[in-house]
């Protein structure tokens, strides 16, 4: 068996992100989880608890609001199982 | 509901309001029954005050696409009846100035406020100033008088509301409404009076089909849908009303007479405030939001042993010359404070021979007591 | 005495203000109350100066602080030094570190509190109300929640007046 | 022997200072034959209108009360004027460049708004009080004063945007078709709503003879030759409706009127208790 | 790690000071993916706006070349930027009050000529910047600051209105559409003429809060839940579509660009003998 | 065709045309290649011309929807390596203060022709005033300096326009161009010169990127395209021009700049022409066309034994205050001939102790020479 | 043989027109023609001259665009020819 | 020597004097030309002043007319009293009735000799030039050839000289 690792990377700017849950809401996979602190600005921000679960479909990415949100597809790392 | 039965609900109702939200109830005490308007910072508040009370008046709120439409439909409101008022901040002020004009020249009383931010342009939004008081005067085309008021407090910007729609009834002029966005975003404590100690200026409606434009200093009004069928204009007219609009003679009349009727007028128009002037050896003139402080820095140098007097502006314009020449004379100096670089100041300088001083302070925050005490007091040192 | 309030915007800091001025009024006292926010709605800076007096108030900017509350870093950065020494320092133990400032201070983890007690941030300010008056002492209670009644949304209220009281019992 | 319809007008000012042959003119005669038939009496109308040759329709000649802003602004004006008096007829009469042009914003939202105004738009093509300047009605290439090597903008479709802008009522027609024109502007002035028609208008002046039209009557028979029923023109390319005048009933709508919003938000506070 | 899109960015004032949640983010971002994808250097580029929370997408945060001009006048100064740098991309973003409240008249002029600008206008629904005042896009009955009982106007459809005024390009597309969203600015930037694309846009803080939409998720929701595809609503009733979003494409025309027409009536005169 | 050759073919013709054709040549002279404007009498003909002959210098003629949009995208042409300019009335000139605001904040260089008509509103359209000379200076909200240059014949109205557009560039500073009606539509033989006899500004335009907006008192401009992402905005802002709209600081510095460069420059800027004033005893000041039969008036006096002397003032704005102040000591008695109720006249008034006679005439018809003559000379017989 | 006489007038007011020659030129049957001579304000004004060819279809006087022409329909006077 | 043509907007007053002014350039004299109309581009009285003076010209307002051309009645009426004495009147005929007016005057059939030899009513104004410049010989008639030529549209200029040259023969 197959298995594909590491395929993407998730990350978020905490510097930039202001705890809005959109990304936390809309990722269809549910992805992201909610920080249990408040950043340095008061915010809660979302922790990608599950990275396994994404599907790369960039939504995220294209509507957080704070560019906050980085995807990034690697080439796949194959390795066999 | 009416009128009444608002009024009396409010009546010796204490509140804890901003100088906008004070300006509004002014204008619902003075009969004010129609606003249109445009959202600005830091004029809003009176927006959304009148929109939320109106209604209860019988009174209507509108909201325009823009400053110029807020204008227009102000004065058409004017003119079917309404007691109407708009209200904006330095830029609306520029957009409306044409219509502004025509105000003038149609002689339709309503109240034009604006709730001064610091300029040119956009400059700093949120952030008073006193830059619009030359602008107030002179800055619609053409030669014309204007009335402006300017208040320094809260409670003051209540009364001075009522005073401003009276005298646009009375002279059949636009007033300008002079805040400062110090005075209008500022919170303090105000007392409504009851209505029946109001004195409400009516609006003089001829119900016979007379000359409204005419014929004598300040003609009567009449309303659309009085069967007059009359003409209004911003072109020159004759005294019916129809446009005249190539003899010299019938522009002269007409511009004559609408400046006749404020600068004869001046002195009784004019309201101030003296302080401390017998005795005095230097004068300070200031109004709006800096008369605070001003007054302020005036009892710290008395208690110092200056012999400062204090004169505070309550009409901008027409302005006061007489008492302003009378004091000149008095006084070696002459010291403005003003959120601006010097704006009245200039015209205190038409009628005085005595050195004027702007004590000027731009930027959107307010002359503490000791920068003016400060200025005075190194001036003053020099001699 | 002149008391500033200062955060983001959004956080209730001018309604603290607003609340506070009124109960000074309606403890006999002249007060005027003033605010200044960054030129965006929620972002920016804000700040809230109260200013209370026996006399008749002409001086319309404070030139110094009795009480500087600091509901954000930058906010507290910015205004730390308009504190007049013998001044009080309140401020969100979350959101703020005063590091090597030296004051009088006092401070709570108001807004995890608000959202943790009341499923809301927005009451952290009203905490921080019942903080400083339990502190200062400077108006009745009973005033400054005849004042919360007035300013917050009916619906709201009870919540509001237990979150003043909750802030009246922290330490 | 004098026309009876005078009555409608301010006879002392008369014959009007149109140019010969001025569709301002005929627009002026079909709306007094339209007050004539309603018998509305004019003191139930208020005129109100803005800067320009066909503002003077209303400004001075009609006699009722009468409104005469400045440029562009009459429907802000008339916006408020009708919130004061509902009750009254408030009409609107001026040209493409007031109306469209500088006022176009005005234009726009008070069919949005669908306050009850009536405005009748006198489309001439151009800017005629100030010697035929290119107006944004002014088909593309026509040269003007302004436009000396051919207008390099597309016109505006004037009635097409009023509706797309959400008024009640919105027609075009021409100053040829004078039985057309006049039902419709009884159907305008009776529909409560915002009520909006483009008179195609001739003038000879400024406009006719950029394009070989020096009187009149040359662009009264172009109106007739090259006029089309917006009924016929589904499917019609493009190219085949350039320098058409399509004419018809553009828009007729059920919406609540604008000022009617208001009077209903205030009778919520009559029933008040003190 | 830092998002590399962030070199299109004036880095040093970030995070924006749009509210937590603000739709104006994410069209920053998306426009941010557009221009990186369209490879289009962002000296290339200039940005025009006016006033409001939509009009800090460009000013400051979008880094190029900016021009943040007064309430509602974006366009018209862009215009005047388009003529003399026709070689650029022209962009304009900027907010519902601010194209289309106050400067309305200015972006269905701008249509009409067809003139080569890019305008994205974010539709929130309210005048976000000054505290939540109705705007013209307000949906009828909605409180506001302004409107107490509830909005007594009707709301602009506004890319129904672009069209009407004669644009080039024009879409309409929401904030949770992003792919969509994404297409249509490159499409709308790589048209030659006027391109316009209406972007319904979350508002907590000043709209979102009065409909019960408290976080900018809510409003996306909301989006996602009643967007209608414009091609499926052929025949449907008015009142279906009330509250919907009608996304899609209304309009892609041929037509020649303004600042074009100028240049050929120069070109002209270049061949004139001394 | 080029710019140079276009210009070789207008060298030393002479034509018969009105202030507003000249006004227009002018411009061309000057470089102008933008012209965004709306047509207004009397000022329609500096549009028309702009049509017909900028195309010729590769220039651009575009007519916008109203006179707000003809001055933003005369300025969004500025920033776009236009020397750009617009041309209006009263009404439009109203309606541009908003935008006049915005060109001082941005310090874009720009000729604004305000060809004024007898107002205010609507007023007589087809009349001439001089009625907008204190709007120029204070239309706009907020403090700002201005600067406004008013010919008194249709060869000044040329070459003075080559001046306005230098003034712009050397400043960075919008200029107003007062024509009035009179001479704006008077016609008269006007001789154009070779276009190496002319002195044209170029714009200071920096290769690097600098900050354009402070760092000395006239920061060079950098122009759109250039590859340095500059930042152009109405709100206060940093030298980088960076928005900065809650320091005080930062607007202080900003205005008070902006101010300065055109204070502090007065007396270069300021430009006049004296007849007889070594002996005089009483001065007449006036400028654009009622300085015509103001010099008219003089001569004729002189001839009676008046021992008059003549101040023409073509700067009008900054105001010639030193060379005022002087002469005002001179005299007993100044008389300022103006096509308005007195607005010049006031300014003088801040700047001397003897008294200021206005000699007003409005409704559209120039004073005659011997108005002027028995306004005088009726006053100098009382003592 | 039954006519209708003086069944329709036609009032041109000279005091009004401005010879624009509209409803000479638009009147189907041809009712008017131009005068000879320009009148005080330098027109020339149409005379009816064929008064008996018109129908009546009030498209003159609707179209005047000085209020000149006047069309009254009297009730119709029939005579025996 | 101050001369005013008046008329209607439309029947080519302004143009007349703009050939006159031009023409006394080209006879090396100073001259300045204004116009006013009403404000309607047609309908209203309209005049022309044109001032002919060797010396640089001061004077504005011509405050005395040494010639006056009347093409309408209306324009008569309200501008017969500018005449100065010993002033010349031209009128046309058919357009102005001057009654019991009493002045040197001169009169033709401008209009309708316009149109009914060229075929168009707007050459009054031109042959009107010719009659003027035949009975006061102001100004030598090439040069106001040449000016007819420089302001008319070239398609019109010879019918334009044609009618120019009937006026001079008038009587
Ligand atoms: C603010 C302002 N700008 C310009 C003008 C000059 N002006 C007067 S009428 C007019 C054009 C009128 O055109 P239109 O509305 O089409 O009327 P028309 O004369 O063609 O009937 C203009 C531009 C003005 N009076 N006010
Ligand atoms: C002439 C003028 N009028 C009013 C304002 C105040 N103002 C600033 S932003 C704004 C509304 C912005 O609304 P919108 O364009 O929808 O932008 P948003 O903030 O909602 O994104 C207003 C009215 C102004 N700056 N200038
Ligand atoms: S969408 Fe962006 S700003 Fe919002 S929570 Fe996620 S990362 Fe933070
Ligand atoms: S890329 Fe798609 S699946 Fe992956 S985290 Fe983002 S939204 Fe979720
Ligand atoms: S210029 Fe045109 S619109 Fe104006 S009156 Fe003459 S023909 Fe009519
Ligand atoms: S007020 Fe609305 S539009 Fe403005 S930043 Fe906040 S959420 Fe965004
Ligand atoms: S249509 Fe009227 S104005 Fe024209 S010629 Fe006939 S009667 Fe005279
Ligand atoms: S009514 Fe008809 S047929 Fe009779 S004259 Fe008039 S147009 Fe001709
Ligand atoms: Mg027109
Ligand atoms: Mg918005």
């Amino acid at each position: 068996m197959i298995r594909e690792k590491d395929k993407i990377e998730i990350y978020i700017d905490e510097g930039l992100c202001k705890g809005c849950d959109i990304c936390i809401e809309l990722c269809r996979p549910g992805v992201f989880v909610k920080s249990e602190k408040l950043n340095s600005r008061g915010y809660y921000v979302p922790v990608p608890a599950s990275m396994n679960k994404c599907t790369g479909c960039m939504i995220c990415e294209l509507i957080c609001p704070e560019l906050a949100v980085i995807i990034k597809k690697n080439e796949l790392v194959k390795e066999v199982v | 509901m009416t009128r009444e039965n608002y009024l009396s609900k409010l009546k010796n109702r204490t509140l804890f309001i901003q100088g906008d939200e004070a300006a509004a109830y002014g204008a619902l005490y003075a009969g004010c029954n129609f606003f249109a308007g445009y959202p600005i910072t830091p004029a809003s508040e009176v927006a959304e005050l009148m929109a939320k009370e109106l209604p209860k008046v019988d009174g209507y709120y509108i909201q325009m696409e823009d400053e110029i439409a807020s204008i227009g439909a102000m004065i058409g409101a004017a003119w079917s009846g309404g007691k109407s008022m708009t209200a904006t901040s330095g830029p609306g002020f520029s957009l409306m100035q044409e219509n502004i004009g025509y105000a003038c020249m149609t002689e339709t009383p309503c109240v034009i406020v604006n709730v001064q931010r610091s300029g040119p342009s956009t400059g700093q939004a949120t952030l008073a100033a006193q830059g619009d008081m030359l602008q107030a005067r002179w800055g619609t085309h053409g030669d014309h008088e204007m009335i402006a008021l300017s208040p320094s407090s809260v409670q003051e910007s209540f009364d001075l509301m009522l005073e401003a729609f009276n005298l646009s009834e009375k002279y059949r002029n636009p007033v300008i409404f002079l805040l400062d966005g110090e005075v209008g975003h500022i919170r303090e404590k105000v007392v409504f009076p009851d209505i029946n100690e109001v004195n409400i200026h009516p609006r003089n409606i001829s119900k016979e089909k007379v000359d409204v434009f005419g014929g004598m200093r300040i003609p009567p009004m009449i309303e659309f849908g009085q069967g007059h069928r009359i003409h209004v204009t911003g072109s020159t007219h004759k005294s019916n009303g129809m446009r005249d609009v190539v003899s010299q003679e019938a522009h002269d009349k007409l511009i004559r007479r609408l400046n006749d009727k404020i600068e004869s007028n001046r002195d009784e128009i004019s309201k101030y405030e003296l302080h401390f002037t017998d005795d005095m050896e230097y004068l300070v003139v200031s109004y709006g939001a800096s008369a605070r402080p001003s007054m302020g820095a005036v009892l710290k140098l008395r208690e110092k042993g200056y012999k400062v007097g204090f004169l505070r502006l309550i009409t901008i314009w027409p302005f006061s010359s007489t008492i302003v020449k009378e004091l000149g004379k008095k006084v070696k100096n002459i010291f403005v404070p003003e959120m601006n670089l010097g704006q009245i100041s200039r015209e205190i300088e038409r009628f005085v021979s005595c050195a004027v001083h702007p004590v000027s302070k731009i930027g959107g925050v307010a002359h503490t007591i000791n920068e003016i005490v400060y200025e005075i007091e190194s001036e003053v040192k020099k001699y | 005495m002149n008391i500033r309030f200062t955060g983001f915007g959004g956080q209730g800091i001018i309604l603290s203000g607003v609340i506070f001025g009124w109960a000074a009024i309606l403890n006999g006292k002249n007060a005027i109350q003033t605010q200044s926010y960054g030129s965006s709605a929620r972002g920016g800076a804000c700040k809230c100066d109260v200013i209370i007096q026996d006399s008749y108030i002409y001086e319309l900017v404070p030139t110094g602080n009795d009480i500087l509350v600091a509901f954000s870093q930058p906010a507290f950065e910015k205004y730390k030094n308009s504190l007049l020494k013998n001044g009080l320092l309140f401020y969100d133990s979350d959101l703020v570190r005063t590091d090597s400032f030296e004051s009088n201070s006092f401070s709570i983890s108001a807004t995890d509190l608000a959202f943790k007690e009341f499923g809301q941030k927005l009451f952290a300010n009203i905490i921080m109300l019942g903080f400083i008056n339990s502190k200062t002492k400077l108006i009745n209670a009973e005033a400054i929640e005849e004042s919360i009644r007035q300013y917050v949304p009916s619906k709201f209220a009870d919540t509001n007046i237990n979150a003043f009281r909750l802030g009246m019992k922290l330490n | 022997m004098k026309n009876e319809l005078l009555k409608y007008l301010r006879t002392d000012i008369l014959p009007t200072e149109f140019c010969s042959g001025c569709g301002c003119g005929t627009v002026l005669n079909i709306f007094c034959h339209v007050v004539d038939e309603l018998k509305i009496n004019p003191d139930d109308i208020i005129m109100v209108t803005g800067i320009g040759c066909s503002s003077w329709i209303p400004s001075p000649y009609f006699s009722a009360d009468t409104l005469h802003t400045t440029h562009g602004r009459a429907i802000a004006f008339a916006t408020g004027v009708k919130v004061m008096k509902p009750d009254k007829h408030v009409i609107v009469i001026a040209g493409d460049g007031d109306l469209a042009g500088i006022g176009g914003n005005h234009l726009i939202h008070a069919a949005r708004r669908n306050i009850g105004l009536t405005v009748f738009l006198v489309n001439n093509y151009i800017y005629g009080m100030t010697g035929g300047q290119v107006s944004p009605t002014t088909p593309s290439n026509v040269p003007t004063t302004t436009t000396p090597y051919g207008n390099t903008e597309p016109a505006f479709k004037i009635a097409e945007l009023v509706s797309a802008a959400g008024a009640s009522y919105v027609a075009r027609w021409t100053t040829y078709q004078v039985f057309h024109l006049k039902k419709a502007m009884k159907d305008a002035i009776l529909n409560k709503g915002f009520s909006f028609i483009e008179i195609c208008s001739q003038c000879p002046t400024s406009y006719g003879k950029r394009v070989g039209m020096r009187e009149g009557i040359d662009q009264l028979k172009d109106f007739r030759d090259n006029s089309i029923d917006l009924k016929k023109t589904a499917g019609m390319k493009d190219e085949e409706l350039e320098n058409k005048f399509i004419v018809g009933k553009f828009a007729e709508r059920n919406r609540t009127e604008f000022t009617e919003n208001l009077r209903n938000i205030n009778r919520k506070f009559d029933e008040v208790p003190v």
